[in-house]
């Protein structure tokens, strides 16, 4: 069919990794706006976190984003694994990921929980935006586990084109989520400084 | 094999589903711009309603047409309709949808199915806000609705919930809108169709898509801290437990100036098309106003507090948004200027479309140069908030936003239907729009200098603002008649209106190389392209039916769609495009539901509905583009 | 220059002035925000000795960028920011001068106005009052 | 039937500051800058209107295209040089310098402190120093540097007073300043102009510029507590303000009516207007507002009491009476 077809290159990235992309810097302004807006609210405080509430605890939520942040490997290696058609292996990086990620987020969750009985967001403004950029963070990495569950059911039935699109598009936006992950708790341990 | 072979079996390839189940399933680019236009002129009508009542209400002092509370509704629907729901969705949604994928060769937009959901959404939010209307409980604060005001110690019940629930399920849609633009624009330009040959229409529409995409963050987060302030008993914006009033009004106008740009930025794009075509000349300076459209939105994003001059922030700090203010002018210029030079060393002839743009150009410099006026503080300061503001504010959303939607609708109107519009009726639609906004918006500035503030559903007399306002109420009289029998035209034509072939202006680019109404697959053949005027580059166009009787790049196996690099639009593969699918409004009916329940403080039922969310998705990813395992 | 360079820098040229602009814009707001709060009063911000430092990093910036446009401007003069080659296919192989071209003419004229941008916001800032409410 | 423009004016071209004044003949320049910009622009339109339809529609569009240069120059040198330099200039003198005039004024450079706190819907004016309070009419000495503090109760106000100086906003926790300065004595016409509520409109105030000497007097008895009533009518009239609902909001200095919702009334009979300039304080005034605050001011905090007439008359007698 002419110069088009020797032209014709296949894998790069696709529509869809660009509409994942799309998503990302989307989210990533919504964070944005998010952080920005703790410190405003922390430069108009005398006291951050104000008296009576309990800085957040440093060591464990910074090793915590740190291994969910190993899971970009696995993530990654999938994809790859996949444009190699290689099923198995991509089926079994992705549980992997998916392991840790259920675990970070089943402690964190908990963790939540536990720190809401010490403070609640109707507190003060610091708790407001403290559970609200927290709890945002928690609800984009369960939305990634929903979606290397989804993924994994799809790759039951073998790989194709589209699946192996939404392997990329699926690791693409955990790089996001980690990234986001560490950025976010960076911020909210800002305050003990 | 011949062209006509070729163009039956794209015919059978594209076709979509005959009748009702056709527009509700569609994923074609054409009919979900139609749906939106439709649904958008039925919003704009009740947008206008609302300012015709405001302007009676203000036609002498001390009247009691409707009282404080009606009034306070009227004018905060008045801003959230149009913006919301008339000028974004129309220009994006309607005039976006249907031109942008013709104008760059390609057959739909990157993504099919999300184009249809962003109506689908548009719809159920455009449906959402209105209910609050006849409920008798619209959003009464302000389409800026700034706190404590809107807060819920100082306006209980359901308004305020109405419009942050209503605002973040309209950002929904248009953020998916802008992601699709991007994508389209900077993935399906035909082969060839690098960015120096991109048409000014998509650079415009490009930076549209950039600044709805970085602008609405802002506003969610805004009003997401909002509500939960109101139901949930979150401090955010409140002063006693360490919040801030004044983060609502940073985080508001961080989208809300963009937001500005985001409405006009695409009204340059569609004059930078209908130049071209009246003047039959190339517009003058093509770099530099391509970078001006996307100049004008960039730094749109850096003057945000000038909106705050008055709320006494150090004037170390307002100094920045002053010079933003400053910077964010030239690139406005540049394009004024380059239209101008494009109108005399050009041929023009001042058809409607034509006569739209020049009046939009007028009206354009008028509220520039008093939006030039507020980069100095204190003229700000004392201005800020008083019909001057208004003024300024309407002769640019008005004059330079509506004015070339109005010109573009002549101006695509044989495009779209096949039909010619009646010029005369047009000419006269366009002067009686002309004067009449003017004689709407012009008093506006006096009687803002002459101290009358916004906001107010009544006035004294003896203050010297009576005359104004009975000039500014004729006016938009006079306005409305004008826009009436500009849509009697179009109607009239729709009917009988002459055959107008497939270029009746010897347009510029790519649409007009196809029938009037395009055919549902666009291009029988990619086109090829190697200036941002392709319609004038004729021995291309002579390539094009050349390939079509050979076959080449007629992509009939599917429907396929080359897909192309970002800068350089070199061809890197050809795209399988999805079919009709029936998830999109499955999807968007089931979203509604969410934001009805969170409405109503049904947690639980919120959960469920959420549920229900990602099974409609889940059947959405069932859709798998038939093929064989790779 | 090859072509392979003269993208590069093509790109420094459009690319760099703007987040110069962004980042002076962005922390030179930030900087009055803090040092003029509540909390920023005690932390003893050297508040000119900041805005004068922005100033000069983005200013440096944005000059080495209007250089860059300067640069490939000059280097693809006689081609016209229209035409150039088809650039189809993966066969073309090389970037359209055109394209360089067009961008180049767009940048110089940008990267001008951020210069005085800066300028304006950066002395302005440094002019006026401290934290004087306006 | 309502209340005609009251004495003074809000003209922000009108100024009778250093300040407005300074602002004004900022707007004039800058206007008459604008006006050259339009004409320019709408010469260039109908230029091209008088030399349109050459060639006509199907023309040559492809050959190369005439006075490309000359359009050049036109938006590089009309488009980018030209403003960027109009602009440079209107932002240094506008920014660097009268900004420094308007802005809030130094803690030294000021005589005397007013504040000034917007309330749902109407402004309360206090001196410190003194016991006076008033309500929406402010009372300052002529050619003097004011510092005026603005405060809000509620919401987000923004006291503006046209011909003396730009507005400024009230912000909760936030305690903001202008300058007030009169070089003329007078009357000057004010109003909330941000956007605050139901009655919005009706939150007018006035501002007297008066001689210093006259001031002190104003300012002497404002401070003083209420005269007790003379009168049967005035005493019976305090009686129903005092055990009535009216004490409940309403503060009255020197009695047991210590309300803060509404207005002190202390010296009610001295001022010129009621309820935010809506109506004139004459007695009748007076009289149906008691009787109807609704239906001059739908919304605003004070019901329609529906008192018999012989009581609105005692209360009229008593509140007039505090001058």
């Amino acid at each position: 069919m002419s110069d088009y077809a020797a032209g014709v290159r296949r894998g790069g990235p696709g529509l869809a990794v660009w509409g994942m992309a799309m998503l990302v810097a989307s989210e990533a302004t919504l964070f944005g706006t998010f952080i920005g807006s703790y410190y405003y609210l922390r430069f108009g405080a005398q006291h951050w976190p104000p008296p009576g509430t309990p800085e957040p605890r440093v060591v464990v939520p910074l090793i915590l984003a740190g291994v969910l942040a190993t899971t970009s490997l696995p993530m990654q290696l999938a994809a790859m694994a996949a444009r190699r058609a290689r099923l198995w292996a991509a089926r079994l990086l992705l549980v992997w990921a998916l392991v840790v990620q259920v675990g970070y987020l089943v402690y964190e969750v908990h963790d939540y929980a536990r720190q809401l009985q010490h403070s609640a967001p109707q507190d003060n403004a610091y708790s407001s935006i403290y559970y609200t950029l927290l709890g945002a963070d928690h609800v984009h990495v369960a939305v990634g586990i929903v979606l290397v569950v989804w993924l994994l059911w799809k790759l039951l039935r073998g790989l194709t084109t589209y699946r192996l699109g939404a392997v990329q598009v699926v690791a693409f936006y955990w790089h996001a989520v980690n990234l986001l992950t560490l950025v976010v708790v960076g911020v909210l341990l800002s305050a003990t400084l | 094999m011949s062209a006509a072979v070729y163009e039956e079996r794209l015919e059978r390839m594209w076709q979509s589903r005959p009748g009702v189940l056709g527009w509700v399933m569609t994923t074609d680019h054409k009919r979900i711009g139609l749906l939106y236009f439709w649904t958008t002129l039925v919003l704009f009508a009740a947008g206008g309603a609302e300012a015709l009542l405001i302007r009676t209400q203000l036609i002498q002092p001390n009247q009691h047409l409707v009282g404080p509370a009606t009034y306070d509704e009227l004018f905060t629907m008045h801003g959230v309709t149009m913006i919301f729901f008339f000028i974004i969705p129309m220009t994006t949604g309607a005039f976006g949808n249907y031109l942008l994928p013709l104008m760059i060769g390609a057959r739909d937009m990157a993504f099919p199915r999300l184009n249809a959901l962003s109506y689908w959404i548009f719809l159920g939010s455009g449906l959402f806000i209105y209910t609050s209307l006849f409920l008798g409980m619209a959003p009464n604060a302000g389409w800026f609705d700034y706190v404590p005001l809107a807060s819920r110690q100082f306006d209980p019940g359901h308004a305020i919930d109405f419009y942050c629930l209503g605002i973040i399920f309209n950002g929904l849609a248009s953020t998916l809108t802008a992601g699709n633009f991007i994508v389209t624009i900077l993935k399906l330009r035909a082969p060839g169709m690098s960015f120096n040959r991109m048409p000014l229409f998509c650079f415009a529409f490009l930076a549209a898509s950039w600044g709805l995409l970085f602008a609405l963050p802002s506003l969610s987060a805004d009003t997401i801290f909002l509500f939960l302030d109101r139901n949930i008993g979150t401090h955010f914006f409140d002063v006693a437990k360490g919040g801030s009033t004044l983060l609502w009004q940073h985080l508001f106008w961080i989208f809300g100036h963009p937001e500005v740009y985001i409405l006009i930025v695409p009204a340059f794009g569609i004059a930078t098309e209908i130049i071209p075509a009246f003047t039959q000349r190339r517009v003058v300076a093509f770099p530099l106003v391509a970078v001006a459209e996307l100049l004008v939105v960039f730094i749109g994003f850096g003057v945000w507090a000038h909106h705050m001059f008055a709320t006494g922030m150090p004037t170390v700090t307002v100094i920045f948004f002053a010079a933003a203010t400053a910077a964010v002018v030239i690139p406005s210029t540049i394009q004024v200027f380059a239209w101008c030079m494009t109108f005399i060393t050009g041929n023009a002839q001042f058809k409607t479309p034509l006569l739209f743009i020049a009046g939009f150009i007028f009206m354009f410099v008028a509220g520039g140069l008093t939006g030039i006026m507020f980069l100095a503080v204190p003229f700000d300061q004392q201005v800020t908030d008083t019909y001057f503001v208004i003024a300024h504010f309407h002769y640019i959303i008005f004059g330079a936003a509506v004015f070339p939607i109005f010109g573009g609708m002549y101006f695509w109107f044989p495009k779209v239907t096949g039909k010619l519009y009646f010029e005369l009726p047009g000419q006269i639609s366009f002067w009686i729009i002309f004067l009449g906004t003017n004689l709407l918006f012009f008093p506006m500035h006096l009687v803002g200098l002459a101290g009358m503030p916004r906001r107010n559903y009544t006035y004294p007399a003896g203050l010297g603002w009576g005359a104004d306002n009975l000039a500014e109420t004729i006016g938009s009289y006079i306005t409305t008649v004008g826009i009436l029998l500009l849509l009697g035209n179009l109607v009239v034509s729709y009917f009988r209106g002459p055959p107008a072939g497939a270029d009746p202006w010897h347009g510029a680019t790519l649409e007009w190389t196809i029938p009037s109404p395009p055919p549902e697959y666009n291009f029988a053949v990619i086109p090829k392209v190697s200036s941002a005027y392709a319609n004038w580059d004729v021995e291309d166009r002579e390539e094009d039916r050349r390939r079509l009787a050979e076959g080449v790049m007629v992509l009939d196996e599917g429907h396929e769609q080359p897909v192309s690099s970002p800068v350089d639009g070199w061809f890197a593969e050809i795209a399988e495009m999805p079919h009709d699918s029936l998830w999109p409004i499955v999807l968007a009916v089931a979203l509604s539901v969410v934001f009805v329940l969170l409405l109503l403080h049904l947690w639980m039922g919120t959960a469920f509905a959420l549920a229900g969310v990602m099974l409609a998705l889940l059947g959405w990813h069932g859709e798998e583009p038939e093929e064989t395992d790779a | 220059m090859t072509v392979r360079r003269l993208g590069i820098v093509q790109w420094i040229g459009v690319v760099v002035a703007p987040l110069a602009w962004t980042g002076q814009h962005i922390v030179g707001y930030g900087v009055g925000q803090a040092r003029c709060s509540a909390a920023g009063a005690h932390w003893g911000i050297g508040f000119d000795t900041w805005q004068l430092a922005i100033l000069a990093v983005a200013g440096l910036l944005i000059l080495i960028s209007e250089a860059a446009a300067v640069t490939v401007f000059l280097a693809t003069r006689e081609v016209n920011y229209g035409d150039g080659p088809a650039g189809e296919g993966r066969c073309a192989g090389v970037l359209p001068y055109s394209r360089l071209h067009f961008f180049a003419t767009a940048a110089m004229v940008a990267n001008v106005l951020f210069l005085t941008v800066i300028f304006l916001d950066g002395l302005g800032s440094v002019f006026s009052s401290l934290c004087a409410q306006s | 039937m309502l209340l005609a423009g009251c004495g003074g004016r809000q003209d922000t071209l009108d100024p009778h500051s250093h300040q407005a004044g300074d602002i004004a003949n900022l707007f004039w320049v800058m206007m008459a800058v604008s006006f050259g910009g339009l004409a320019l622009v709408t010469g260039l339109l109908v230029f091209a209107w008088v030399r349109r339809r050459r060639r006509g529609i199907g023309g040559d569009t492809e050959g190369p295209h005439p006075g490309e240069r000359t359009g050049w120059f036109v938006v590089v040198g009309m488009g980018v040089v030209f403003p960027l330099t109009v602009i440079v200039a209107l932002f240094i003198v506008s920014d660097w310098a009268i900004v420094n005039i308007t802005q809030a004024p130094a803690a030294s450079s000021t005589a005397m402190t007013v504040e000034a706190v917007g309330h749902e819907w109407y402004w309360s004016f206090k001196y410190p120093g003194t016991k006076a309070v008033t309500a929406d009419e402010l009372h300052i000495p002529v050619d003097t540097r004011v510092n005026l503090v603005a405060t809000t109760a509620d919401v987000i106000h923004s006291f503006w007073v046209p011909e003396l100086n730009r507005k400024i906003d009230t912000i909760p926790g936030q305690q903001n300043r202008i300058l007030l300065y009169a070089n003329q004595t007078g009357v000057y016409r004010g109003q909330c102009a941000e956007y605050c509520g139901l009655q919005h409109a009706h939150m007018g105030m006035l501002v007297f510029a008066q001689p210093e000497a006259e001031f002190r007097k104003w300012l002497k008895r404002e401070a003083a507590p209420a005269a007790a009533p003379t009168t049967a009518l005035e005493r019976r009239g305090e009686r129903l303000f005092l055990d009535g609902a009216c004490s409940s909001c309403h503060a009255i200095r020197g009695t047991s009516a210590k309300g803060y919702v509404g207005p002190d009334l202390t010296h009610l009979g001295s001022r010129t207007t009621l309820a935010g300039l809506t109506i004139p304080n004459t007695p009748s005034y007076l009289a149906r507002w008691i009787t109807a605050p609704q239906h001059f001011k739908p919304g605003n905090q004070m019901p329609d009491l529906n008192l018999p007439p012989a009581q609105v008359g005692a209360l009229v007698a008593y509140l007039e009476s505090l001058k």
